[in-house]
């Protein structure tokens, strides 16, 4: 019988080595335990990282666990090196974006009534960059493509799954909020 | 004028709408219509003067201001119509414009969070070739998989048996060369000439046919008898040797 | 003034983006405190995750310092990162394993006899997978090797032990019934 304290101290090894978010049932698998044991085990990790205060931390995406840097500490990182950073996606990627991850499964033709003009380039762009995906076909005339975004779109906007997106009625408060308190902290490129 | 700043930034007619409208401080569920059509129109000749290049879109939202515009100057108050509500033209529009804003917020929102996460690393995948070389080898197997593929081998067997229990059947029928020999022997004593052709009357397997001229080649072998064939695939001619039934034949 | 918490956890961050040894004068720049100090911090966050017996280790280099792996968890790294290469029995295969496991304890000669052909290379295989094994040697000539399954083969097939395979006049009914339950196809070389 191998101990919880061996478990998760190999599970803290396996997300160190993977470096990319481990799925909990790949973890589980590993010690023949079940999904749910091996999710409190994370969770709990999770939560002495946190309490410790350590500069690295355990965040959750889509049922899978990874290793980062607590975000507070990036000021550091930036005095130590300069690390690379991904191209911010543009207003039109953005706008698709956020039909997408709010009326998925949604079809192109769905979205370009939304916003009133075409967009196949920006659904490619963002098909091509893994933040969407066919998620499956629609009953309609010529079963158009059904889009949803992805588990890479969860872990470049912070969310541990879809469900945790805010109401949509909540998120013009959040925007407006966001830009009277801490205006100086978010470059805005105008 | 001061929409000029922002020029060809705009993400498709619905922005650029909904940018004139908050720039002229108009709600958007009461759009005074002729202004931001004459807005609108005079924002797209002034893109057109500059050769900039617009999605067919943004003609389509012209076309439908224009529209809205000459249906609200229609008189809208006839006694006739009293039993509903007229409804406003704008009114589809508006409605488009406010799920429009909305998503326009969540991109907004979504920047936000893009900014906050870009602010957290995560580390690369360690290098795993190491281990990636040798796959384990996992052997897929359940006992219906296993009983099936032994059925199907039970019932195989069972067809080869039928199959085999036939054929041997068949060849117990079928004669052997030297009793074919002492056969054909017996014919022949007596006859001088015969063709070839008449030792198969009555033969029907290719066995047979074999089997009998093979026998014919043994008993040539035994100077029994002489064959003849004038042409190719001609006719063969058997002549039979006067001591044909003295003639032993080998192992018989 | 920085707190020494605060720096302690910026070198946690600094080491794991850094993922070479961070030279320990380097990250003493970055917060302008001085080579022993920076020093001292590093040698008690390594001392920190050795007592809680932590996954991830911090390892001293020529006066640098890196995150690793405990090393006792290798075992457990190599399970989650080995590749899984599914295989299946061929027909033969599984028509040998069937010989073996209803005629058991059977010689080479018997299990061809039955089969009308030859099959060294099917028990090769099959030997090669552990799914059976040498069992003893027979009395005839030449003193032929026996063969039986495994316990793995069990295993497999989740028997506890050999009498629980069904039996032969049995096994008609179990596949009608089975294909009734379950029209899932299954790839059978033949």
């Amino acid at each position: 019988m191998i101990s919880k304290k061996t478990i998760k101290s190999a599970f803290e090894s396996m997300m160190f080595v993977w470096g990319e978010p481990l799925d909990v049932k790949v973890a589980a698998d590993v010690f023949n335990i079940d999904w749910k044991e091996a999710y409190d085990y994370f969770k709990e990790l999770q939560e002495e990282y946190e309490s410790e205060g350590r500069g690295i931390r355990i965040r959750e995406i889509d049922k899978s666990f990874q290793f980062c840097t607590y975000i507070e500490n990036d000021e550091y990182i930036q005095r130590l090196c300069t690390p690379v950073k991904e191209k911010r996606l543009t207003q039109s990627a953005l706008e698709v974006l956020a039909i997408i991850a709010y009326k998925q499964p949604v079809t192109k033709g769905e979205i370009e009534s939304i916003r009133g003009i075409k967009c196949d380039r920006v659904i490619e762009g963002l098909l091509k960059k893994n933040l969407i995906e066919e998620v499956g076909r629609g009953t309609g005339i010529g079963r158009p493509i059904l889009y949803g975004t992805t588990k890479l779109f969860l872990e470049k906007f912070g969310f541990r799954d879809i469900k945790e997106l805010p109401d949509i009625e909540d998120i013009t408060n959040i925007v407006e909020e966001a830009e009277e308190t801490d205006t100086e902290q978010i470059s805005l490129e105008i | 004028m001061v929409y000029k700043v922002k020029l060809d930034v705009f993400e498709g007619p619905f922005d650029l709408l909904v940018y004139l409208i908050e720039n002229a401080e108009m709600s958007i569920y009461d759009i005074q219509i002729s202004e931001i059509t004459k807005q609108y129109m005079d924002y797209i000749e002034d893109m057109q003067k500059r050769d900039i290049v617009l999605a067919g879109e943004f003609m389509i939202l012209a076309a439908t201001l224009i529209e809205i515009k000459s249906k609200m100057l229609l008189p809208r108050n006839r006694p006739e119509d009293l039993e509903g509500e007229i409804e406003d033209p704008r009114s589809e529009l508006v409605e488009k414009l406010i799920e429009y804003k909305q998503y326009k917020n969540i991109a907004e929102y979504l920047k936000m969070q893009e900014e906050i996460n870009s602010r957290i690393y995560v580390k690369p995948k360690e290098d795993l070739s190491v281990y990636t070389r040798e796959p384990d080898e996992f052997i897929n197997l359940d006992l219906i998989q296993f009983i099936k593929a032994f059925d199907i081998f039970l019932r195989r067997r069972k067809r080869i048996e039928e199959v085999k229990n036939n054929y041997t059947r068949i060849k117990r029928q079928e004669m052997s060369m030297e009793t074919k020999i002492e056969q054909l022997k017996r014919f022949l004593t007596g006859r001088r000439r015969i063709k070839f052709r008449d030792l198969l009357v009555g033969v029907k397997s290719e066995y047979n046919v074999i089997l009998t001229f093979v026998s014919l080649l043994e008993l040539i072998r035994l100077k029994s008898v002489r064959v003849e064939q004038k042409t190719n695939f001609g006719e063969i001619s058997i002549i039979v040797n006067d001591d044909i039934d003295t003639q032993q034949v080998e192992g018989a």
